[in-house]
């Protein structure tokens, strides 16, 4: 799956993107970001305030519980401050 | 429509010129023009961009503001990259029939942009970054065009 | 705060440069064109205008918008006399540190330059003349602004 | 007093502007449309609907019950259509 990561919370991760193998379990957006957190602390810290966290499968904007496949583009980043 | 995410600087006048190109002949024309806006100490503005989804949002948007109100042509151009203080982000060059439209279309386009478009900004100061984060203003001014 | 009411073109690129001129450096500009619209065989369009009314009538209604909003620079160009389809016709270039302000204020200004500004548009076809009388929609913007 | 006239007023008057003597009696705008209408057809054609015309003292817009005096640029216009 790839994985791109934006604004500070690229800085955390220390990655900008990344394609990972993911355990076929995972079928959600949320289930995701638990399975991330659970396997590294940058991830953890990255995504401790969920609330603060929104995500696009394919540049498209969703929820925790969009289901994702491992062709997916999955993006995570903060509120949106452009313009 | 015309929609460019860039690291590149706009010129208006060559933008201009562009949007009037093939005849355009249309009474009302509403420009805006967003600058990194000079704070106390500021060096430089990092503006971090997905530019993929940023073109997909920002056409959603314009398609929008096309079924609400009468427009002819939209023009849209967003930068990132990392800016200093005065230099130009983001240029919104829309024209129509009636001037009411423009206006209107170029304030809920910027409004939209603003919190929907895949753009984060971060302050570069000489002892501190900040990235700025979104504010209440802006989701309000949001909810106002729902209402309409 | 600059106004002129001329029978001469101007130049957007000019006009943004004497804008910019002494290091303007807010965030936002909000800029309107106005044009002669291209009607079905419109030959000319004939502007009458009061000159010195309406360079009093344009500076009380830009006081107003900069009562009511944080303005920085505003500078207005309004033409008369004979046009063709496709001249310009008014300028607005209005800066500010935050957009909102800046676009509600241009909307602002030209709702009131619309209606309380002395000028009077007539249309010329080849077989007739109209003077333009003023709409409903226009007088309904205005109201609008009163209570807000 | 000076007097000028803007559109089609001009056009039906013939004139963009004049200066005229006013009799001294003559105190409102209301009562100089009365006075004008009275001397001449092509003002009183020009001012026949009243509900059309808009009035400036000094390039101020007024009412009808705005008081003149000879020194005074009063003017009279349709309603603006510019912008």
């Amino acid at each position: 799956m790839k994985l791109k990561y934006f604004a500070w919370i690229a800085e955390i991760i220390d990655k900008r993107e990344e394609s990972l193998e993911i355990p076929s379990k995972i079928e959600t957006v949320g289930q995701l970001i638990d399975y991330l957190s659970s396997i590294d602390e940058a991830y953890e810290k990255a995504f401790e305030k969920r609330k603060n966290i929104k995500f696009a499968v394919n540049q498209v904007l969703v929820n925790e519980n969009e289901l994702i496949s491992k062709t997916d583009e999955v993006a995570f980043f903060p509120p949106m401050t452009g313009g | 429509m015309h929609i460019n995410i860039t690291k590149d600087d706009f010129d208006l006048t060559r933008e201009m010129n562009r949007f009037n190109h093939n005849k355009y002949n249309y009474g009302a024309i509403s420009i805006f023009i967003g600058k990194v806006r000079p704070e106390n100490g500021l060096k430089k503005m990092q503006i971090d961009c997905y530019p993929e989804m940023a073109q997909k949002e920002i056409k959603n948007v314009a398609e929008i503001a096309r079924s609400r109100w009468t427009l002819d042509k939209i023009r849209i151009i967003h930068r990132y990259g990392l800016l200093k203080p005065n230099d130009n982000i983001v240029l919104l060059i829309i024209g129509s029939r009636h001037r009411a439209d423009c206006m209107s279309a170029n304030e809920f386009i910027m409004d939209f942009l603003k919190s929907l478009a895949p753009f984060w900004k971060k302050e570069i100061y000489s002892d501190k970054e900040i990235w700025i984060e979104q504010n209440e203003s802006d989701l309000k001014k949001l909810q106002q065009w729902e209402n309409i």
